[in-house]
C-alpha cells in the first residue's frame, strides 16, 4: 500500500450512507409502534391527531423543504467552486432549521400549556389510546427535533470549513456528507407530518 | 516467507510512541485492537466472578452468601456485563480490529479516527454501566433484557443503566459501519470477494446486523427510559401502552445480536481448521454465503423468544418455522467444518484444540435451541435453567471458546512471542470437563423444571445445584491456568517468528509483529485464502 | 377419570421425545465422525493431506436437503403439540389465577378464593391469568404448561391433573426481589372432595373478612412479615403505634403509626415512603373498606 | 467483482475518482415545487374522506416525495447499484420488522 495518504471519496459517501440506515431504523422503531398502535386505536388516534395544528405542521413541512432544497444547492455550488454562494446557502438552511425549531417550540409549549404531555393529568383521565398517540407524537417529534439540532450544528461546522478552505471543490465530501445527513432530517420529517398531523 | 523479527519496526514502539497516550489516542487498528482486548477481556474477568458468585448462592437452598435483591442485582450485572461488555464488542472490536485489516491487505480501516471514537464511547458507555451500580437506587435488578412493566417502576438505577447500553449501542454501530465499507472499498489488488478469507465474510455479516438491528435497540431503550421518566406510557397497559410491544422491540435487536456474537466465532473456527489440517475448507461459497444467510434469516425470528407471552398463535407459527430455517445454515457449516478434517494431516495444537470444542459445544447449544424452537416444548422449558443452559452453550461453548481459539492463534502473531503448549492443553481439558458439569446440569435442572432467575430453589434441586457449582469451580480453575500461561507467554516467553501455523491468510506474509503500515508495499494477492501451496510449508 | 382427554403431559411429552432423539442421534454422529477423522487423520498417522478436495456438489445438496426435511418434521411436531396446549376442552372448570408481587390467589366460579390451586383430579380446569402489576409467569412443570401473567391482557392456560397429589407452581418471568419465592403449589382432589372444599371455601368468604386470612390472599404477606424480620416491606410485627421515619412528598419526616396512617399506607403506598424501603408497594384497587378495616386490626393485633 | 482500492491521487492531493454529477439549480428548484405540490396533495387528499384509505394513500404519496428526495436531493439518481441495493435491503429489513410484528398484532 503505498504511503500516500488519500481519502476514498467513495467510501467516505458509503459510511455516510450505511449510518443514515441506521438512522431510518432508529425511527423505524417509532414507526413500527405507532403503526401497531394505529391498528388498534384507529378512531382514538384520529381523535387525537385533530388536536394537533395542520397550519404548523403544513408550514414546518414547508420550512424543511425549503432548507433541504439549499443544502443541496450548496453541493452544487461547491462542485463549481462557488464557495462563497455555498456558505450562503448553508447559513439559509440553518436558518430554515432555526424557524423550524421556533414553530415547534410554540407548538409543544401551547400544547404542554394546554395539560397535555406525557404522563399529565389530562391524559390520564382520556382515553386509553389517546395518550399513546400524544406520548409517541412527543418522543418522536422530540427526537426528530433534536435531530434538527444536532444536524444544524454539523452544517455550520460545514460552513465554518468551507470558509477557510479547507473543503472545497476538489474536496467536498464533509459538506456533501453533511448535505446528506440534513436530507434524512427531511427525509424522516414527510412521514411525521402525514402520520401525526393529517391522516387522522 | 521467513522473516527477522523486527521490533524496531514493529506497531509497538512505531516511531518511539510507547506512552499510555500513544495507545488511547492512536488511530491504529491494532493498537485498538489491543484496547479493545484488554477492556473488554477486562469486563469479562469481573463478569466471570458474578458468574462464579451467582453459583455460589445457588450452591444449596435458601441463602448461601447473600439476599434475594442482591442475587438479582448480581444476574443482571452478569448477562449485561458479558452481553454488551464483553461478549458483542469483543470479537469484532479485539480480533476485527487487529487481523481483518490485513486479511484483505489493507493498510487500516475505512474510518480509523472514527475507529477509536468507537472504543471511546465504548468505554465512556461501560463506565455509565459502571456507575448506575454504585448510585441512585443501586444496581439495576431487572434482567439483562429490562422487561417493562417491571423496568419501569423498579426503585433501581434502571434509567442510568440502560444509557449506558444505548451509548455502547452507538460504538457497536460505528465499528459496523467502519467494517463494511473497510471490506468494501480497501481490498486489495487481487482480494476478491471469492479470496475473503472466511473470518472476513462472517465479520462482514456481522457488521450489518450491527447496523441494522442495533438501532431498534437504541430506540427501545430511549423509550424505556422515557417511561420512567416522563410517565410516556407506551408500553403500560394503564394508559393503553401494551407490554408486548417492548418484547417485539427488545428481541428485533436481541435475536439478531446473538448472532454478532456468534458469527466470528464461526469465521475464526472457518480459518483455524484448515490450517491444523493442512486442508482448504470444505466447501468455502457454503460458509460464506451460510454467514450471510445467518445474518438475514436470523433477523426474522425474534419472536421465539415470547411463546408463552400471550403472542398470537399465528405469531408463534410463523416464528417457530423461521427458527428452525436458520438452523439449516448452521448444521451447513458444521457438516463443512467436520468434512474439512478428512483425509487432511491434523494436529491438535491448543487453537486447534479450542476450535474443535467449539464444534461440539456449539452443536449442543444449537440443538438445545431447536427444542426451544419447537412450540409445545418451549413451553414447558421456557425461563427454566434449560434456557441458561442452552445460551451458556452457544455463547461460551461457542464464542467463548472460539475466542480462546483466536486467542491462542492470532495473539502471538501481535505480541511476537508464544505461550507454552502442555499448559494450555491441561486448561482446556479443565475447562472442558468444568464446562460440560456446569451447564450440562442447568440443562437437566430446566427440564425438571426449575425456573431461572430464582434466587432460592426447592430442595428437589438442591443435588444438582451442587454439581453445578462444583462444575462452575473445575472451569474457573482452567481459565485460570489458561490465562497465567498465554499472558505469561505473550510477555516473556520464547520468540514467535514467521509463519510456524502455516497459515495462508494474509496476515502470515508480513513481519511478526506487524509494522505500522501493515504491508511495506501493497500486496498483490494472488492465491485463495486456504491455498497452503503458497505457504512454503509442506 | 375422563379416559378420552389427552393431558397437556401426554401432548409434550411425545414431542419431547422425539426432539431429544433427533438432536441425539446427530450428536452422536457428527462427535463420532468428528472423532474418527482426529484419530485417523492426525499427523502422527497422515503426514500429509490426502486429498486436497475443497468442495462436492452432491454431498453439499444432500446435507442440505436432508437438515432442511429434518427440522421441517421438528417444527411439524411442535406446532401439532403446542395446539393441545391451546385446544381448551369445553367442559373446563373456569378458575381465576391473580397474581401480585409477590403472591398468588386463585377464585372460582362461587367466589371462593385460596391461595393454593384446589383442582378436581381428571377435570380440566381453565385458568384466567390476571396480573395486578407486573409480567408473571404461570408454570406447572408437572403438566407441562407455563404462560405469562400479564397486566392488562387475557391470558390463560389449560390443564388436566391425572391423579390426587400436590404439584408445584412457580413464577416463571421474573418480577422482583421475591420472584423466587411467588410459588405455590395445585392440590388436585378427588371429585367429591373438591366439591366439598369449595362449598366450604365459598362460606367463610361470605362472612365477615378474616384479617389474617386477607394479608395472606391479598399478597401483603410476600413482603411483610409476621416474625418482625423486615422483607421486602417494613415487618407488620410491632408496627402499630411505633415511631416510623417515613419521605412525605420527597421530605423526611417522623409519624406516630395511627389507624389513619395505617389506612393511608394501605390506601394510597405511594403517598409515605417509609425510609429505607423502596416505593413498590401496589395499591389494591378491589380492597372494600370493609377488608381495609380488617387489615388494620390485624395489622394493630400484631404487637 | 474487482474492486479496486484506492484511487490514484492527483497531484494536489484531490480525488477525482469518480464521476461527480453537478446537479443545476434549476433541477433542484423544479424538485423543490414538486416535493411543495406533493405535499399541497397530501393535505387535500387527507381532508376527503376516504376511510382507511386515507392513510395508503397519505403514506404513498409521502414515499414518493421520500423518493423524490432519495433519488435528487441525496443524488441517489448518480450512484452506483451498490447504494441502491444497500438502500433497498435496509428499507426491506424496516419492513420486515414492523409487518412480521403484525403477525402477532393482527391475529391476537
Ligand atoms: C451465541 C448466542 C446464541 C446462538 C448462536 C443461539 C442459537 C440458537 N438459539 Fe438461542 N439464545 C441465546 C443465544 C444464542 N442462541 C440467548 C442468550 C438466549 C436467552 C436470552 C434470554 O432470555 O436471556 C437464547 C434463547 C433462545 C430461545 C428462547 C428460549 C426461551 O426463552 O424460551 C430460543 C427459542 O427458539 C433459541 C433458539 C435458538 C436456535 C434455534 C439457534 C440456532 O441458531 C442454532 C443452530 C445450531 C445448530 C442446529 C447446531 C449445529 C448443527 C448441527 C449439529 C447439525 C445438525 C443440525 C440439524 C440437522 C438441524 N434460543
Ligand atoms: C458471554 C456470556 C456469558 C458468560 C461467559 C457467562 C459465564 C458464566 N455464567 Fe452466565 N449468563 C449470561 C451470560 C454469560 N454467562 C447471561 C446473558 C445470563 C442471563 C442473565 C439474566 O437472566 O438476565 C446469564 C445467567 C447466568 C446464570 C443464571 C442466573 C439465574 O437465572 O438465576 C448463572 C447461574 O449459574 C450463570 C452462571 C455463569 C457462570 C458460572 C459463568 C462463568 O463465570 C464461568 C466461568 C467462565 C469461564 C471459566 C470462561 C469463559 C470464557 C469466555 C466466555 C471467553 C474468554 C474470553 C476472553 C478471556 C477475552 N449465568
Ligand atoms: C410488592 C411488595 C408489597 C406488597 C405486596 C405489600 N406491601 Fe406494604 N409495603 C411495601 C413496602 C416496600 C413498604 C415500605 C415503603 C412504603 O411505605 O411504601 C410498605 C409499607 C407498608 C405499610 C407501612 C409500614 C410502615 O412500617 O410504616 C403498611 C401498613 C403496609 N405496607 C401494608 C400492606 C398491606 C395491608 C398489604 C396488602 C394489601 C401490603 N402492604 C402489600 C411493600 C409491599
Ligand atoms: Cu412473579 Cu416472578
Ligand atoms: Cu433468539
Amino acid at each position: 500500500m503505498s504511503q500516500i495518504h488519500h481519502k476514498d471519496y467513495a467510501g467516505a459517501k458509503l459510511g455516510m450512507w450505511l449510518f443514515l440506515f441506521t438512522e431510518l431504523l432508529l425511527f423505524g422503531g417509532l414507526f413500527l409502534l405507532y403503526a401497531v398502535y394505529l391498528a388498534r386505536y384507529p378512531h382514538e388516534f384520529a381523535a387525537a391527531g385533530k388536536q394537533l395544528d395542520v397550519i404548523f405542521g403544513t408550514v414546518n413541512t414547508v420550512v424543511l423543504l425549503t432548507s433541504s432544497l439549499l443544502a443541496a444547492m450548496s453541493v452544487s455550488a461547491i462542485q463549481r467552486d462557488e464557495r462563497r454562494s455555498a456558505v450562503r446557502l448553508l447559513s439559509g438552511t440553518i436558518l430554515c432549521a432555526a424557524l423550524f425549531m421556533v414553530i415547534k417550540y410554540i407548538e409543544w409549549s401551547a400544547k404542554i400549556g394546554h395539560g397535555v404531555y406525557p404522563g399529565s393529568a389530562q391524559l390520564k383521565g382520556g382515553p386509553p389510546g389517546e395518550s399513546v398517540f400524544f406520548s409517541l407524537y412527543y418522543v418522536t417529534t422530540g427526537i426528530h427535533g433534536l435531530h434538527v439540532v444536532i444536524g444544524s450544528i454539523l452544517l455550520a461546522w460545514v460552513a465554518l470549513k468551507v470558509k477557510r478552505g479547507t473543503v472545497h471543490s476538489g474536496d467536498f465530501v464533509f459538506l456533501e456528507n453533511g448535505a446528506l445527513y440534513w436530507h434524512l432530517v427531511d427525509l424522516i420529517w414527510i412521514f411525521i407530518f402525514p402520520l401525526y398531523y393529517l391522516v387522522l | 516467507m521467513s522473516h527477522i523479527q523486527q521490533p524496531q519496526t514493529s506497531f509497538w514502539n512505531d516511531t518511539g510512541k510507547t506512552g499510555i497516550t500513544s495507545w488511547i489516542f492512536s488511530t491504529d487498528h491494532k493498537r485498538i485492537g489491543l484496547l479493545y482486548f484488554y477492556s473488554t477481556f477486562g469486563f469479562f474477568l469481573v463478569g466471570v466472578l458474578l458468574g462464579l458468585l451467582l453459583r455460589i448462592e445457588l450452591m444449596a437452598p435458601g441463602r448461601t452468601i447473600m439476599g434475594p435483591q442482591t442475587y438479582n442485582a448480581l444476574f443482571t450485572v452478569h448477562g449485561v456485563v458479558m452481553i454488551f461488555l464483553f461478549i458483542i464488542p469483543g470479537f469484532q472490536g479485539s480480533f476485527g480490529n487487529l487481523v481483518m485489516p490485513i486479511q484483505i491487505g489493507a493498510r487500516d480501516v475505512s474510518f480509523p479516527r472514527l475507529n477509536l471514537f468507537s472504543w471511546w464511547i465504548y468505554m465512556i458507555g461501560a463506565v455509565v454501566i459502571l456507575t448506575s451500580l454504585f448510585t441512585g437506587g443501586g444496581p439495576p435488578d431487572t434482567g439483562w433484557t429490562f422487561y417493562v412493566p417491571f423496568s419501569s417502576r423498579t426503585g433501581t438505577n434502571v434509567s442510568l443503566a440502560v444509557l449506558g447500553v444505548f451509548i455502547i449501542g452507538f460504538s457497536s454501530i460505528l465499528t459496523g459501519l467502519n467494517f463494511v465499507t473497510t471490506i468494501h472499498r480497501l481490498r486489495a489488488e487481487g482480494m476478491s470477494w471469492g479470496r475473503l478469507p472466511l473470518f472476513v465474510w462472517s465479520l462482514y455479516a456481522t457488521a450489518w446486523v450491527q447496523i441494522l438491528a442495533t438501532p431498534i435497540l437504541a430506540i427501545t431503550l430511549v423509550l424505556v427510559a422515557a417511561e420512567r421518566l416522563l410517565g410516556t406510557g407506551l408500553f403500560d397497559p394503564a394508559t393503553g401502552g401494551d407490554p408486548l410491544m417492548y418484547q417485539h422491540l427488545f428481541w428485533i435487536y436481541s435475536h439478531p445480536a446473538v448472532y454478532i456474537m456468534i458469527l466470528p466465532a464461526m469465521g475464526v473456527i472457518s480459518d483455524i481448521i484448515p490450517v491444523f489440517s493442512r486442508k482448504p475448507i470444505f466447501g468455502y461459497k457454503m460458509i460464506a454465503f451460510s454467514s450471510i444467510a445467518i445474518a438475514a434469516a436470523g433477523s426474522l425470528v425474534w419472536g421465539h423468544h415470547m411463546y408463552t407471552s400471550g403472542m398470537s398463535d399465528t405469531a408463534i407459527l410463523v416464528f417457530s418455522f423461521l427458527t428452525f430455517i436458520v438452523a439449516i445454515p448452521s448444521a451447513i457449516k458444521v457438516f463443512n467444518w467436520v468434512s474439512t478434517l478428512y483425509r487432511g494431516s491434523i494436529s491438535l495444537e491448543a487453537p486447534m484444540l479450542f476450535a474443535l470444542t467449539f464444534i461440539l459445544l456449539f452443536s449442543i447449544g444449537g440443538l438445545s435451541g431447536l427444542i426451544l424452537g419447537a412450540a409445545a416444548t418451549d413451553i414447558h422449558v421456557h425461563d427454566t435453567h434449560f434456557v441458561v443452559g442452552h445460551f451458556h452453550y452457544v455463547i461460551f461453548g461457542g464464542s467463548g471458546f472460539a475466542f480462546f481459539a483466536a486467542m491462542h492463534y492470532w495473539l502471538p502473531k501481535f505480541y511476537g512471542r508464544r505461550y507454552a503448549e502442555k499448559p494450555a492443553i491441561l486448561a482446556w481439558a479443565l475447562m472442558f470437563t468444568g464446562f460440560n458439569i456446569t451447564y450440562f446440569t442447568m440443562q437437566l435442572l430446566g427440564m425438571q423444571g426449575m425456573p431461572r432467575r430464582y434466587y432460592d430453589y426447592l430442595p428437589e434441586f438442591a443435588t444438582l445445584n451442587l454439581v453445578s457449582t462444583v462444575g462452575s469451580w473445575i472451569l474457573a480453575g482452567g481459565l485460570l491456568i489458561m490465562l497465567i500461561n498465554l499472558f505469561r507467554g505473550l510477555w516473556w516467553g520464547p520468540p514467535f517468528e514467521g509463519n510456524p501455523w502455516g497459515g495462508a491468510t494474509l496476515e502470515w506474509s508480513i513481519p511478526t509483529p506487524p509494522p505500522t503500515e501493515n504491508f511495506i508495499e501493497e500486496p498483490l494477492v494472488t492465491h485463495g485464502p486456504y491455498d497452503f501451496k503458497g505457504t512454503g510449508i509442506p | 377419570m375422563n379416559s378420552r382427554l389427552i393431558t397437556t403431559t401426554e401432548a409434550v411429552d411425545p414431542v419431547f421425545m422425539f426432539l431429544f432423539g433427533a438432536c441425539l442421534l446427530l450428536l452422536v454422529g457428527i462427535t463420532a465422525a468428528m472423532l474418527f477423522f482426529i484419530v485417523r487423520f492426525h499427523r502422527s498417522r497422515a503426514p500429509r493431506p490426502t486429498s486436497t478436495a475443497d468442495n462436492n456438489l452432491w454431498l453439499e445438496i444432500v446435507w442440505t436437503a436432508l437438515p432442511t426435511i429434518l427440522v421441517l418434521a421438528m417444527f411439524y411436531y411442535g406446532w401439532y403439540g403446542y395446539l393441545a396446549l391451546r385446544r381448551v376442552p369445553p367442559d373446563a372448570l373456569p378458575v381465576t389465577a391473580t397474581a401480585r408481587m409477590w403472591s398468588w390467589s386463585f377464585s372460582y366460579p362461587n367466589g371462593a378464593t385460596s391461595p393454593k390451586l384446589f383442582v378436581p383430579v381428571g377435570k380440566p380446569v381453565r385458568v384466567e391469568l390476571v396480573s395486578l402489576d407486573v409480567i408473571h409467569g404461570f408454570f406447572l412443570p408437572a403438566f407441562r404448561v407455563k404462560r405469562d401473567v400479564v397486566p392488562g391482557m387475557k391470558n390463560h392456560v389449560w390443564f388436566v391433573a391425572p391423579k390426587a397429589g400436590s404439584f408445584d407452581l412457580f413464577c416463571s418471568q421474573y418480577c422482583g426481589t421475591a420472584h423466587s419465592s411467588m410459588i405455590s403449589t395445585v392440590e388436585a382432589l378427588p371429585e367429591a372432595e373438591f366439591a366439598a372444599w369449595l362449598k366450604q371455601g365459598s362460606s367463610t368468604t361470605a362472612t365477615r373478612p378474616d384479617g389474617r386470612k386477607l394479608a395472606q390472599e391479598k399478597g401483603c404477606l410476600g413482603c411483610h412479615s409476621l416474625d418482625g424480620t423486615p422483607g421486602v416491606g417494613p415487618a407488620f410485627k410491632g408496627l402499630y403505634q411505633s415511631q416510623v421515619e417515613v419521605m412525605r412528598a420527597g421530605k423526611p419526616l417522623t409519624v406516630t403509626a395511627d389507624e389513619a396512617y395505617l389506612k393511608e399506607s394501605i390506601r394510597q403506598p405511594e403517598a409515605l415512603i417509609v425510609k429505607g424501603f423502596q416505593p413498590i408497594m401496589p395499591a389494591d384497587p378491589d380492597l372494600t373498606d370493609e377488608q381495609l378495616e380488617a387489615l388494620v386490626e390485624f395489622i394493630k393485633g400484631l404487637k | 467483482m474487482k474492486i479496486q482500492a484506492d484511487p490514484p491521487a492527483t497531484p494536489e492531493g484531490m480525488y477525482m475518482n469518480e464521476q461527480h454529477h453537478i446537479i443545476s439549480y434549476g433541477r433542484l428548484v423544479a424538485t423543490w415545487l414538486v416535493l411543495l405540490t406533493l405535499t399541497a396533495l397530501t393535505v387535500a387528499v387527507t381532508r376527503l374522506d376516504l376511510g382507511s384509505y386515507k392513510v395508503w394513500g397519505a403514506l404513498a404519496i409521502a414515499s414518493l416525495k421520500a423518493g423524490v428526495v432519495i433519488a435528487v436531493f441525496m443524488h441517489m439518481r448518480y450512484e452506483g447499484r451498490l447504494l441502491r441495493w444497500l438502500l433497498f435491503v435496509t428499507l426491506l429489513t424496516l419492513a420486515i420488522f414492523i409487518g412480521f410484528t403484525f403477525f402477532d398484532v393482527l391475529y391476537r
